[in-house]
């Protein structure tokens, strides 16, 4: 039977597709605030008994997850105004296909170990995964550092994806922390994305590789 | 004991004459008269007679030289067992320190040469240096040879009474080698042709002659009897060798023994006539020459005594 | 063992002293020197008492809370501490006039700070008596030395002798320590007790690894390769502490594992000889062909060092074939060419010193006729030299013909041993012969003949203390070299030391040896008597005149004619060009009337030029092909992590 | 109270970011005061935390913990000397941000849980991160962009990881507390599986942040590009936080009877890294950069002794608190040579044992020390490191350690004597040193030294106690 958090996981699949096709930084920034908003709610379908606070909680994560931090992601691009292109380093095309395989890994990946606690949601481990190893590739595969950013902050969805899901114990304080340390992480990232915008003139990665032996 | 030390006094005595004997013996291949045999007798005491001169260059390790090289060459003379009879003195090992007396006597030599600052004699200098050091090796060679044989690490072990044709029976193939070797010592060791040829007259090819030109007088008088008495002191080794036979009639071994030596400085002797001396860079490979006998005999006698 | 202490106590006091009193130089000299020489005396009295008793006493101190530093004086300790502190006491009075005319009085004071922290760490290493103690003694004198070698740090080859010395010093050690990691790996203490219960092929492992590590510190070949640069950058005296006793640590070590591991495979004998013969015979040859007098001693330094491990050798093939004899006889030899060495050696680094010093300059060949100024520098430089060259009536014919009388025992052996003997014996004889050649060279060409630079006219060798210390040292030697019974009970109470099964080593055999030693001398310096008196009655009232030196009928001499210490060589190297390569550089003559033309010729030390090409380039440019690793492209970074979390995933 | 530790240096700092210039240098040297009373108070009566099972008081934290609070009073002691010497802009978010990086460090030290151990290390980075762009030069804002992307995401990890350990702990259905005390506990009901992967990760992530290779690569270009002060923290004090990350695991692994996998796969990055030091020491012209990389070989030094256990073990711990002492005293000494010469290169620099004498005789006892000469700790650590590994039978291992440790040693003696010995080109000009040696920059690495050098021949038991608890938690011990 086809769950309904199987049906936004899917989209959720998706995304990461798309993410990889995408040339422009604001597509990319729609994705990830997608992708942050599908992975605060989950916990809402996944049965964990919700307290009243947890439900506040999971709001306040939807909200900095879902739009604050695309916000000012996209007010630092609109700050720095730079190209809109993300300058990858491997092709759409090709990025598409590696995404296309790497799902299917994922979820060859989790039929290998089922794990208990989630074993009637299909999706969410492949989902998770797929999030996980996405935000690297974005991250190993793309030139501008605002889309290294970015795949940073897909990265931790999907840790955040799997850390909420796992295990209901100490959920709370691993959200929390999850959340401040992503807020902040971003909030220096943005920081440096200036300086480097003022330093260089531009987030092209290409051009921070002075220090070497 | 007693007669020991006349032996000695004889060898010391004796020395400048059988020297004399290869002069002789040249002088005849030269079909000339040649000198008396008792010639360097009067050299000797001519040189005592004389004064001396020394260069403004030389310190007192030049009137050192003299006086180490003929005092280590009678030391030496004291552990020698002459004609079969015990040495003087003789204790384990004595071989070695006569080896190393020997060495000293050539320090000295060379300072004294290198004292005068003159470039012949340096060049003389470092020949001297050079070849004795593969006698050296020889000499330590065929002592391991006799240590085999006998067990023993004195020369009376090998030389007094009987021991030689005792080595012979022992081991005789092997001794052969070992008395040519022996041979090619002697004549290095006193550098004679075709080491060396003490009747050149071009400085620049001499070895022993051009370390003491500086030398006169009595000097050189103590220095000339110190050869003999080291050329004497091979050939009595050698002769021993070749002709090991003692008799029962009293002194007769001692008559094989003059015999004996007589033959060896004879042979010196022909061979200064017939053979030229070697270039100098073809020595070294003479004298190589010995250490190879040497060493193959040694490993020849591994087979032979188990 | 409070005593021990005490004397290293005053040792340390006086250099630390002499950094507080950096200001005042001569009072910190002053005060340096002597608190130096009275903890050395006071240490070699002690030492001796003790050997001569062949006494063993113990001391423990608990360290970090459960190991434990424990010192240990037995015969064996206290015959390397004999040497230790003899030859520092001298080399400390030596100092006080060496260094007077030093520019930088805080550079003194530091260089006596480590001196004195060289002395005690020696001292230090030869009686610890565990692991941890051993290193930690072993680590500190490699330092304190390391600073000494730089101490006139100007010079870029200086820089680089220091850096050779740091680095080998430290690879040994690291080879040292992985010989203790196995020997704990198996006992599980730090005691060296254990290591007598260890299998034999972890006791093969340890002698192995130890004897490298020893053998750098030693300078066998071909781990020797810091040693020629290192002693002629130290200050002499400091030369004539390293190379007189620092590097016999190395062979201390190595005696002390093996009566240890206590183990009787002709193998370890075997491999003595062959480094020993090797070493010394090519030792020589390349201090034959050296134009540098203090790199000249450091590659005879190579020599000794050779000559002590055959005598070591021997007495091990002994030992494995069962021959009490050969074995005490190799020991002994070999144990007593430890002191002489140390003796004649620090001598003859000291009349280098005197040279150099005054003169301004190493080269041989810049020298000459120098004995006629420096009497008494000549006088102790010769004795020294005949002591070298193993020339009775000296020391160093003593423990040599030790050793010879042990190699012919062993040439009764079977094949391997027969085998073993008759090399040791060879290279032996063809030590001694090379030895006598080069020494000879040094002398006649340094101290003899005339002058060929100005350096080397009118010098003086005014100095009292760096005198005194040079005739006493040179008494030593000829004392020892007339009357070495004593000296030879000491070193039979240091090998009883060693537990070779003998129970007490019966003394009567080798006091015939030594008598005999006696004997001859006695009588050869009669004969040398009787000689004089000839010539002297041979010279009574005679005419003695003097003029210059024959030329044989060239009448303008110059200086420039004599023979250099090259020409001297020259043809000696050539017998042996195969090992000691010569280079050779010089202009081409032409023409009829040749130019002003130049000559250089330098020997070369073939495991010093095989370092290079064999280890040192493979290693660096193995390591620059993984220097792209550090490729500056954080997209690469960030794919690293990946790649480490993938390969470890498989292995889960 | 141990939440105080770290609150009282979290509130000053927070204030100092708002102070004037001469304030705030008063206020860095107090909090360093302050904080290190107050860890002597923690060590003497290890007491309960309010919010226990979040924070607690272990022996390896107790350990770290004294270690950064002297070092950063020292530090703290220095940089009053050297804010002085060179001119920083902005020096207020500079004082402010080392002393949240203290508080946070100290958190780490004192965290028991989970994961407010990996909140408190990620907090590091993040206050860390001003520290390094101090200079606001490119070079060094690449350094620091490196430094927190490459850290974030190795952190990530780290928490996967941890996440992983939950499940773990999830599927073998036990219920404690997700602490690390607690989980040691029942390590043994944990599902090996998932542990297995859980220590993977948070090797991987906390191994990023320790400079273990291949992730050490932020690692020289931050330390290199951070003012001195700031080198000296990262390197004596953060790197331990990140391996205290990893001993913690790690005694999970081995209470859970898993620590052959563990500890092969520490060895194993412990002699990567040392191999990546050598690499780079034998030719390096920076001499921070040497230094760091020195740093990623200690690192290397600890993990392999970790990994091997038995006395290795406790060789280990003693190293981390020797390179601690001896390394930042290097790195405080590479700020005066900075200073002095005004220039990274080593060719550029020379002659400091007569330019500098006080700073050599620091610089090159501090040498000697991280190289494993005695006097200085190290040397202890080491030998126990090599004897624990043939004890334990890694002989390969051994032989390789031993081997790129005498590499390494090679290229770092060359440096330093060139730095200290060769001839200084630009000297001859008569240009004169930027630097005259005040007492205040010199004393600390002084004290640094001799506390190593003291503690390497004497050892105050409680603390010897201390050490023998944190190692036998994780199978070491002196036999």
């Amino acid at each position: 039977m086809m769950h309904p958090v199987d049906t936004i996981l899917s989209l959720v699949l998706l995304s990461v597709l798309f993410s990889f096709g995408s040339s422009r930084l604001p597509g990319l920034i729609l994705v990830v605030g997608f992708q942050g908003i599908v992975a605060s709610i989950v916990p809402f379908f996944i049965g964990h008994g919700m307290s009243a606070g947890g439900v506040i909680f999971t709001f306040v994560t939807l909200a900095v997850r879902g739009i604050i931090i695309p916000m000012s992601i996209y007010w630092v691009i609109k700050k720095v105004a730079i190209r809109r292109e993300v300058e990858p380093i491997i092709g759409y095309h090709a990025s598409i296909f590696c995404g296309l395989g790497l799902i299917v890994a994922a979820t060859f990946i989790s039929r290998q170990l089922n794990i208990p606690t989630i074993s009637d949601y299909t999706l969410l481990f492949p989902a998770a995964i797929a999030l996980l190893v996405s935000g690297m590739f974005l991250l190993m595969a793309r030139r501008n550092a605002i889309a290294m950013v970015l795949g940073y902050i897909m990265m931790e969805n999907g840790i955040y994806l799997i850390g909420t899901t796992f295990s209901v114990r100490a959920r709370h304080i691993v959200e929390f922390g999850i959340l401040l340390d992503v807020l902040a992480g971003v909030m220096i990232m943005a920081i440096i994305l200036q300086n480097i915008k003022q330093t260089f003139d531009d987030v092209d990665t290409a051009l921070l590789r002075t220090l070497k032996d | 004991m007693i007669d020991s030390i006349i032996l000695w006094f004889l060898a010391i005595l004796t020395a400048p004459f059988f020297s004399a004997m290869i002069l002789k013996v040249k002088a005849f291949f030269g079909g000339k008269k040649g000198p008396p045999l008792m010639i360097n007798y009067y050299t000797l005491i001519k040189l005592f007679k004389k004064g001396s001169v020394y260069s403004t260059s030389t310190t007192v390790i030049f009137k050192l030289g003299p006086i180490i090289s003929l005092g280590s060459a009678i030391t030496v003379l004291m552990f020698l067992p002459i004609a079969g009879y015990p040495p003087i003195f003789s204790f384990n090992g004595d071989i070695i320190f006569v080896l190393y007396v020997m060495g000293l006597g050539r320090f000295f030599t060379i300072a004294a040469a290198m004292d005068t600052a003159s470039p012949f004699e340096g060049m003389g200098a470092a020949r001297e240096a050079y070849f004795p050091i593969i006698c050296e090796a020889t000499m330590f060679m065929i002592l391991i040879f006799f240590y085999r044989l006998t067990g023993h690490l004195q020369l009376s072990a090998y030389f007094t009474g009987e021991s030689p044709l005792a080595l012979w029976n022992l081991a005789g193939a092997p001794l052969l080698f070992i008395v040519m070797a022996f041979f090619i010592i002697l004549l290095t060791e006193n550098s004679r042709v075709p080491v060396d040829d003490p009747a050149t007259h071009l400085e620049l090819t001499m070895i022993h002659e051009v370390m003491v030109l500086d030398h006169s007088g009595p000097d050189l008088a103590l220095i000339e009897l110190g050869s003999f008495c080291k050329l004497f002191f091979y050939s009595t080794l050698i002769s021993r060798l070749i002709l090991p036979f003692g008799s029962s009639v009293p002194g007769g071994t001692f008559v094989v023994y003059i015999a004996g030596l007589a033959l060896v400085y004879l042979i010196v002797g022909i061979i200064e006539s017939v053979i030229a001396r070697y270039r100098m860079d073809k020595v070294p490979q003479f004298v190589l020459t010995s250490f190879a006998l040497a060493f193959f005999a040694t490993i020849i006698t591994l087979e032979f005594i188990k | 063992m409070s005593q021990f202490f005490t004397a290293i106590l005053i040792i340390i006091l006086g250099g630390s002293i002499s950094l507080v009193l950096a200001r005042q130089v001569r009072l910190m000299r002053i005060i340096a020197v002597f608190l130096l020489s009275a903890g050395c005396f006071w240490g070699l009295f002690n030492a001796l008492t003790n050997l001569i008793q062949s006494g063993s006493d113990t001391a423990s101190f608990t360290y970090l809370n459960v190991f434990s530093l424990t010192f240990q004086m037995d015969g064996l300790s206290s015959f390397f501490l004999v040497a230790i502190f003899a030859v520092s006491l001298f080399a400390a009075i030596y100092s006080f006039h060496y260094l007077e005319d030093s520019q930088n009085p805080l550079r003194t004071a530091v260089h006596y700070f480590f001196f004195s922290i060289l002395i005690a760490s020696m001292a230090l290493v030869v009686t610890a008596a565990n692991m941890i103690t051993f290193m930690l003694s072993w680590e500190i004198m490699s330092l304190s030395s390391f600073f000494l070698v730089i101490y006139n740090h100007h010079s870029a080859e200086n820089r680089k002798a220091g850096f050779l010395y740091f680095v080998f010093s430290h690879v040994g050690a690291m080879f040292i320590f992985a010989a203790f990691g196995i020997a704990y790996g198996y006992s599980g203490n730090f005691g060296f007790g254990a290591m007598a219960s260890l299998p034999d092929t972890a006791k093969m492992l340890i002698f192995i690894f130890t004897f490298i590590g020893f053998g750098s510190k030693a300078g066998v070949f071909p781990f020797h390769v810091w040693l020629p640069y290192a002693h002629p950058a130290a200050p002499s005296h400091i030369s004539a502490v390293m190379s007189g006793v620092m590097i016999k640590t190395g062979i201390y070590g190595i005696i002390r594992i093996y009566a240890l591991l206590d183990f009787h495979t002709p193998v370890c004998g075997n491999i003595l000889i062959i480094a020993g013969a090797v070493s010394g015979v090519l030792g020589v040859v390349y201090a034959l062909g050296q134009h540098d007098i203090k790199r000249l001693l450091a590659y005879h330094s190579v020599e000794n060092i050779g000559i002590i491990l055959m005598g070591l050798g021997i007495g091990m093939t002994g030992v494995s074939s069962g021959n009490p004899l050969m074995a005490i006889l190799g020991f002994s030899g070999g144990l007593l060419h430890v002191l002489n060495h140390s003796i004649f050696k620090s001598l003859l680094f000291m009349g280098a010193g005197m040279v150099v010093h005054k003169t301004g300059t190493r080269s041989i060949d810049a020298l000459g006729g120098l004995i006629k100024n420096m009497k008494i520098t000549g006088t102790t430089f010769i004795i020294g030299s005949l002591a070298i060259c193993g020339l009775p009536p000296f020391n160093g014919f003593v423990s040599e013909f030790f050793i010879y009388i042990g190699g012919f025992k062993g040439v009764a052996l079977d094949k391997s041993a027969f085998v073993m003997s008759i090399l040791a014996i060879i290279s032996l004889a063809i030590i001694g012969g090379l030895a006598l050649a080069c020494f000879t060279k040094v002398v006649g060409v340094v101290f003899q003949g005339e002058p060929r630079t100005k350096a080397a006219e009118n010098v003086d060798e005014k100095g009292s203390s760096m005198l005194v210390s040079m005739v006493i040292l040179a008494a030593a030697c000829i004392v020892i070299g007339i009357f070495p019974r004593i000296f030879i009970h000491l070193s039979l109470n240091a090998v009883s030391a060693l537990g070779l099964g003998y129970a007490r080593v019966p003394l009567a055999p080798f006091e015939r040896i030594t008598g005999n030693i006696t004997f001859g001398a006695t009588i050869f310096l009669g004969v040398l008597l009787l000689v004089m008196a000839i010539r002297f009655l041979a010279y009574r009232g005679k005419s003695i005149s003097r003029s210059g030196t024959w030329g044989c009928g060239f009448t303008q001499p110059t200086v420039r004619m004599q023979y250099t210490g090259s020409s001297y060589a020259a043809s000696i190297l050539e017998l042996f060009s195969p090992v000691a390569p010569l280079e050779e550089k010089h202009l081409k003559i032409k023409g009829r009337f040749p130019v002003k033309t130049q000559y250089q010729s330098h020997v070369n030390d073939i495991a010093d030029r095989h370092l290079n090409r064999l280890i040192v380039n493979p290693v660096l440019s193995l390591f620059d092909k993984l220097r792209w690793i550090q490729h500056g492209d954080i997209h690469l970074y960030i794919g690293y992590i990946l790649l480490a979390i993938v390969l470890l995933l498989f292995f889960i | 109270m141990v939440e105080i530790v770290f609150l009282t240096p979290f509130i000053t700092g927070i204030v100092a970011f708002f102070l004037p210039k001469a304030m705030g240098r008063q206020v860095l040297v107090g909090t360093g005061a302050i904080h290190l009373i107050l860890s002597l108070l923690l060590w003497m009566n290890r007491p309960e935390a309010i919010l226990n099972g979040y924070f607690a008081v272990t022996p390896e934290g107790l350990l770290s913990l004294l270690v950064i609070s002297l070092l950063f009073f020292l530090i703290s002691v220095y940089t009053m000397g050297y804010l002085k010497a060179s001119e920083i802009q902005s020096e207020n978010i500079f004082i402010g941000s080392m002393i949240l990086f203290l508080s946070t460090m100290t958190m780490v030290t004192l965290s028991d849980h989970i994961m407010v151990f990996w909140i408190a290390i990620e907090a590091t980075t993040l206050a860390s991160a001003p520290l390094i762009y101090t200079h606001r030069s490119s070079a060094s804002l690449e350094a620091t962009w490196k430094y927190v992307l490459i850290c974030s995401v190795g952190i990530a990890m780290a928490l996967l990881g941890s996440v992983l350990i939950t499940l773990s702990l999830e599927i073998g259905n036990v219920d404690v507390p997700l602490s690390f005390s607690a989980l040691t506990q029942v390590a043994a009901k944990l599902d090996p599986l998932w542990l297995k992967a859980g220590f993977v990760f948070i090797l991987v992530g906390y191994g990023t942040k320790m400079g273990l290779a291949p992730m050490h690569t932020w690692l020289p270009d931050a330390h290199s590009e951070a003012p001195s002060p700031a080198s000296a923290l990262l390197s004596g004090v953060l790197l331990n936080c990140a391996y205290l990350g990893i001993f913690k695991t790690h005694k999970i692994m081995y209470a859970a009877g898993l620590s052959d996998f563990s500890g092969t796969i520490l060895v194993a990055f412990g002699l990567m890294s040392i191999l990546a030091a050598a690499t780079f020491i034998l030719k390096q012209n920076e001499y921070k950069r040497m230094l760091a990389y020195s740093s990623i070989e200690n690192m290397g030094i600890i993990a392999f002794g970790t990994g091997i256990g038995g006395i290795a073990v406790y060789g280990a711990v003693i190293c981390m608190i020797h390179h601690s002492l001896i390394k930042s005293s290097l790195f405080l000494s590479s700020g005066n040579i900075l200073l002095g010469y005004g220039d990274r290169m080593i060719h550029r620099t020379g002659d400091m044992v007569s330019r500098m004498p006080k700073t050599f005789v620091a610089f090159f006892a501090g040498f000697a020390g991280i190289s494993g000469f005695p006097p200085f700790g190290i040397f202890i650590g080491e030998l126990f490191i090599i004897v624990g590994a043939f004890r334990t039978g890694h002989y390969i291992a051994a032989g390789i350690f031993i081997l790129s440790l005498c590499f390494i040693f090679a290229g770092f003696a060359n440096q330093v004597m060139k730095i200290s010995f060769d001839d200084f080109k630009q000297g001859d000009s008569g240009k004169t040193m930027g630097l005259t040696e005040k007492a205040g920059m010199v004393w600390p690495q002084y004290i640094l030294l001799l506390t190593s050098l003291m503690l390497c021949f004497f050892i105050p038991d409680t603390l010897y106690q201390t050490i023998v608890d944190a190692v036998t938690a994780i199978g070491g011990g002196l036999k």
